[in-house]
């Protein structure tokens, strides 16, 4: 199975879906070491996204493309321009296909991590969005010959391990980094998120 | 949650409607993306100075709108920088030949999103600088953290960079002058209570009845520190000590003081701190000569103090001195 | 309780000190009793404008002493009327030849203590008069009560009749012009939460999650009426109509609107009411030619606004445009 | 008995004693229907009172005298023009006398209730002090054949019973007033300050 321009319309409203699941639950996890706005935030952007999914652009690159615009234009705060930048970078790596294989998929993950270090400068283990990112590309790429939905699957576990990593770990990134130790014992309401969207795209692609 | 508002979705446009209303000799505003642009008219030869951030602070910036201070405000939502887009609105609405400074408070959110802004500008073919302020020494500065966060020494920023801007100095000149007071001043905020972010609904931390944040930003985001509450000589000592030994300031410095309300404490004990932190200067023999009491860097209603200390040459105490006119600083005209 | 104070008894003293410390261009405070004076030399010929009551509203008066505005505030303990002696020093050191007027503000306490020290300044052969604000029109006026209490307005009443007296009118002028602005001004306050008076220790009244008082003074003591939270637009509605009635106000009036936090509201919320409050009154024809917003009649931390209304003619609009230059409010200079 | 300048000096210790011991009370009283600060007024000027004891003028009335002016510029408020109208008038009714007798201390207190009226403008009824003063001096003028103690006894008991009187009342005057109707219910912090001060001046006569 490869993705064309409308599943990834589709796993796009999956993750507008699911991001608003859990809006409070992501700006209750950013009041604690945060300034308690990212599911907020968040929701602001993928509520956006969604109102722009009427006309579907012909290829998965343009859909992403579209959505990395608004992201950047809608969620303000970090996670605004660093999803951005993800998206924008996962557009560009797979502009032109008109259809997405798995090689493609792991291709766009790793380009949008890249966006995110490049942009936000974080390492592993400064308790960020790259921790529940970075061990998901990874695992994306250790399944990529079991198909797209299964390498999303994998990818969306190693983000929910790699969220939960973040948990004892002092933040040496983003707003949490103001609270020195005090930081450690709570989850990066950024590493949930990432972790939420990839479990929104293994859902859209083990519909399709 | 009891506030003054409709719907806390519209509270910063709806808000910005009323500024608009009050101020319409210093200011107007567009909306949709939300921006806050001086009333009298764009002058070639002067550089543009923009600066925003998330809303909640005011006056910070849309309060600094106007003669000698900032050009335009870009307000984010609450708490939430703004997006580049409307960062781009306020740049192309004030900027012409002499090109635009961007003074941005240092939080991850606000960095990227202005400096998103200023990329794109600069591919127009303008020249747009951005500045960082990161004033707060609570925040131990480090390459492995986000750094320091810009508080209260914002204010003295953008009166003086603005006023060096109005006399028609270039934007090489600007933007040192603008280093100059980053590289001078320091500041250290404590908290009583926690802000209540309208789409949230509740405080956000939580303080014992005798507990204070020390080493608190502006954003509800708790202190490096919980301490226990203390008479004012005691916690002011502790706040100036932190600002002090922190640059350091030395003695014979001149300097401004700069003592600000978070927003919810009341003015009688901001003056009743002023007068501790000037004396508790004098004594470490730094000179106080410029004076700014109030609540100008706020964190809605939270309660709670800063101290900004910026040590002071000529050139900076004329800057700051230059006439200003703008809704919450004005004198000289 | 946390407060930046070091002891309930000496924290009005303490807040002077530093209020000295950060105007000394504009005012100079003497001590025990406390008054805060122009810091300019006293002018012969010019009328003495004098004001004072309880602390814990500040600015009110304490900061709008200087050019245009008060020659002299006395402040009185937390929410307690100063005493004769404090008021009479404030007299003694700023009357000369043409007279002073007392603006008091109508409280049965402020009304003894100043009229007290207006006769004893008389019997001393200084033409000392005193008017009295009742601008609130929450209380019902009637010659079985205190009357009205005097609220927002007051801040309108020392400015206007600042100008004048700076110009140069004679007393029987500057009491004319005192007389008319009460005469033409109404407010109206709401309150979400009590302020907590040093002393004390503990909020002046509870309020549940959702209720409101409707028609709160600046003391702590509770409002007229317990309504049911409701939303900004509702509110001010409800304001704006108990305001408009009273006076009333008429279709083509022009008017000042000044909406004022009553300390802990944040004033995003202000602006936003002000918004709303413009549009209203336009509804009704009613013409907002000049606008004030900010927290300048406060009671501590409460955390409230009010609503002020003053009919404009054109004595009353120069008046209020004279350059004026205190620590809370500045123009023309 | 009649009291001399020293037993004037008594009475107000003892005045100052049980101001200070119900400071809380009175703030108490007034914090539902008024500002909070009665106690805190009254122990004010009292406590200065006290301090301005040390040296006995030798007559009762210059002992008045002088506790009128502290009064008037201690306690500020409402209270302090009224308190320290009420001793000034009753200095003066008995200025001159070196000692005070039944009837001498009758027309000091009405001398008293007549200079808070004056000052004040209220009627009894309208819930404030001049409720527990108007029918103290009424019970001291039919006690007087009793003696000094005895009429300050009465006078205090009718005091009480005056400061009750003002709990269904709906206030008139004082900031009570601007509460309307919602004032009534509460006990009125000047009336039970004119209370105890009576029962002070009782309790010293009666220790003399
Ligand atoms: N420099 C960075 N690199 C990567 N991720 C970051 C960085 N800074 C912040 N983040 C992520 O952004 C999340 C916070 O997003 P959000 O709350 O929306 O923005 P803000 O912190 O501006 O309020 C954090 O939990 C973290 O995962
Ligand atoms: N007009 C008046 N006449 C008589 N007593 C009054 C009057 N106004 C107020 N009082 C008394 O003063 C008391 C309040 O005193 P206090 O709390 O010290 O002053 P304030 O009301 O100025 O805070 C009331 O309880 C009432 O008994
Ligand atoms: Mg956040
Ligand atoms: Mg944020
Ligand atoms: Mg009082
Ligand atoms: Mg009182």
């Amino acid at each position: 199975m490869a993705c064309a321009a409308g599943d990834v319309v589709a796993a796009l409203r999956e993750a507008a879906e699911v991001i608003a699941e859990h809006r409070v639950e992501l700006t209750d996890l950013d009041r604690p070491i945060g300034d308690g706005d990212h599911g907020e935030n968040m929701n602001r952007g993928f509520a956006a996204v969604l109102s722009t999914l009427e006309e579907v652009p012909d290829t998965p690159g343009a859909v992403l493309k579209n959505a990395a615009t608004t992201l950047i234009s809608k969620v303000g705060g970090a996670a605004g321009p660093l999803y951005g930048t993800a998206f924008l970078r996962a557009a560009t790596a797979v502009s032109g296909k008109s259809e997405l294989d798995a090689e493609a998929v792991v291709a766009a993950l790793r380009a949008g991590l890249e966006g995110v270090v490049a942009r936000g400068k974080a390492e592993p283990g400064d308790a960020t969005m790259v921790d529940a990112l970075s061990p998901a590309v990874e695992a994306a790429e250790a399944a990529k010959g079991d198909g797209v939905a299964a390498l999303l699957g994998a990818a969306a576990d190693a983000a929910d391990k790699g969220a939960e990593s973040t948990v004892p770990l002092v933040a040496r990134k983003g707003r949490a980094s103001y609270l020195g130790e005090r930081s450690a014992g709570h989850l990066d309401p950024g590493a949930r998120s990432t972790a939420l969207l990839l479990r929104a795209f293994a859902t859209a692609a083990g519909r399709a | 949650m009891k506030k003054v508002i409709n719907d806390p979705a519209t509270v910063v446009t709806d808000s910005l409607r009323g500024l608009a209303a009050a101020h319409s000799d210093l200011l107007r505003v567009e909306y949709d993306p939300d921006v806050v642009l001086r009333a009298d008219t764009v002058v070639r030869g002067r550089v543009a100075l923009i600066s925003g951030g998330g809303s909640g602070h005011e006056p910070l910036h849309s309060g600094f709108v106007g003669h000698g201070m900032l050009d335009a405000a870009v307000p984010g939502a609450m708490f939430t920088s703004p997006t580049p887009d409307a960062v781009q609105a306020a740049i192309k609405a004030t900027t012409v030949d002499a090109g635009a400074l961007l003074i941005v408070k240092n939080y991850t959110g606000d960095v990227l999103n202005f400096e998103t802004a200023a990329e794109l500008a600069s591919a127009d073919g303008l020249d747009v600088r951005t500045v960082v302020i990161d004033d707060d020494v609570a925040v131990a500065d480090s390459t492995f953290t986000a750094g320091r966060r810009g508080v209260g020494g914002t204010v003295l920023l953008e009166k003086i960079a603005g006023a060096a801007a109005e006399r028609g100095d270039r934007l090489d000149d600007v933007e040192a002058v603008a280093r100059k007071v980053i590289g001078q001043v320091r500041s250290i905020g404590v908290a009583f209570t926690a802000p209540t972010v309208p789409h949230i609904g509740e405080p956000s931390f939580e303080l014992g009845p005798d507990e204070v944040e020390f080493g608190i930003g502006i954003h509800g985001e708790p202190g490096r520190e919980r301490i226990k509450a203390e008479p004012a000589d005691a916690l002011v000592e502790r706040m100036v000590s932190a600002v002090v030994e922190d640059l350091p300031f030395s003695r014979g410095d001149d300097v401004l003081l700069f003592t600000n309300s978070m927003g919810g404490t009341p003015l009688v004990e901001v003056y009743l701190a002023h007068g501790i932190a000037e004396r508790l200067l004098a004594d470490r023999g730094i000179n106080v000569t410029r004076h700014l009491v109030g609540p100008y860097v706020t964190s809605l209603e939270m309660q709670g103090i800063s101290l900004t200390v910026l040590r002071l040459d000529s050139e900076l105490a004329d800057l700051w001195d230059s006439p200003v006119n703008t809704p919450a600083l004005r004198w000289g005209m």
